[in-house]
């Protein structure tokens, strides 16, 4: 199991690697990239930033679930912060299993449960100069969204 | 009592600090913070009733909180 | 759209730059690897045979209709015929699309589909030196299957 | 007319041969190969039933033949 929030480009190969074992039939890498464009604004790129120390814990007990769930110590899980321009990649899933469904389910678990319950932010920058910071849930920047209350 | 209130993202901006140490009566609420807090920030960016984590783990806002408790406010999350 | 039948080592980085475009925000990869153990049996290799021109056909079948059903353009498989040793890629699948949902379906789509028509077959070598050609269906060794007429 | 037989994998093995050239009668179909590759080869390991594709699409046995046709018999599949 390994879980880290990185400054640095995420090392996709190492991330495979991580999860490769002799009684892995079978191997899921999830990838998120910046897109170029979000709800027809043309992104140049995003910032990350997080509340580091509980985004850490988070991953770690998520990381720690799906190896629980999905019945396999392979499961590895990187995110970075900081500022990546479009096609970089943000976040890097991967899980080693002996069978491919479980894998595929693993891996899909971990992504799943880090939009929803790790503090890590995310500002696009616009082609216009403006920067928003972007709400995951509705993938809209957090300004159109009306103050209703609670958000859950 | 002093708890420390920690403010990300486009919450920090609203309120234009991201650290602010609280003096609260003891027995206080995670509620009562955010009602301080709002006093204090811009309330239109800042919901009534924002997602919080007491010293790392998220909380119920009838949480209470003890002396030295870290309380973060928590922006709709985006990651991956 | 990229689909293969490789005598060589699998390029994964390579795999994975073919679905990469600033549009995606989310890939995903599957692999296929030589597991060391299979129904209990220890394995030190796997040879691949293909009914190769078929096999390059239904390959590229399963990639389009993978790209209509999951409206990307961004699908590559690639599978390696010939001897393989344990922990070695024998397949990867590589799906890049806007939204990270679609990505993981399109690329479970394309494993299934590839074990399910692609006429290729293995046989494990075991650490006594014997050599079995292996049921997908099943897992099993084919002499272990009894004759009982229809397979499908 | 004549078809190839192709056999690959454990049924190439089963009949100890991985091509043969078929002599059939007009209006034979692919039930009729497989019944005559069944005299040549070792049938617990060739079932009444394998799977076929003609000219490198999966056919069924009723599928009548032409001449020149390429028919594979195919044993389960195991890629990935």
């Amino acid at each position: 199991m390994y879980s880290s929030i990185v400054d640095h480009p995420i090392d996709v190969a190492a991330i495979i690697e991580r999860v490769g074992r002799a009684a892995n039939g079978a191997a899921v890498l999830f990838l998120g990239n910046v897109r170029e464009v979000n709800e027809g604004l043309e992104v140049t790129g995003i910032e990350y930033t997080a509340y580091r120390s509980m985004a850490e814990r988070e991953l770690a007990s998520i990381v720690e679930e799906a190896a629980a769930v999905g019945d396999t110590n392979d499961v590895a899980v990187e995110h970075r912060l900081g500022e990546l321009v479009v096609g970089e990649c943000s976040v890097a899933v991967a899980v080693g299993h002996p069978h491919r469904g479980r894998a595929f389910e693993t891996a899909r678990y971990v992504v799943e449960e880090l939009k929803r319950r790790v503090p890590i932010w995310k500002r696009e920058h616009y082609v216009d100069g403006t920067r928003e910071w972007v709400s995951a849930a509705t993938s809209k920047p957090e300004t159109q969204l009306v103050d209703i209350g609670d958000e859950r | 009592m002093t708890v420390t209130v920690l403010l990300f993202a486009s919450y920090a901006e609203a309120v234009g600090r991201s650290t602010i140490e609280l003096e609260v009566e003891s027995g206080a609420t995670v509620r009562d913070v955010i009602d301080r807090i709002r006093e204090i920030g811009n309330a239109t960016r800042l919901p009534p009733t924002p997602m919080v984590a007491v010293n790392e783990q998220y909380a119920s806002r009838d949480r209470e909180l003890r002396h030295g408790d870290e309380v973060a406010l928590i922006p709709p999350v985006a990651g991956g």
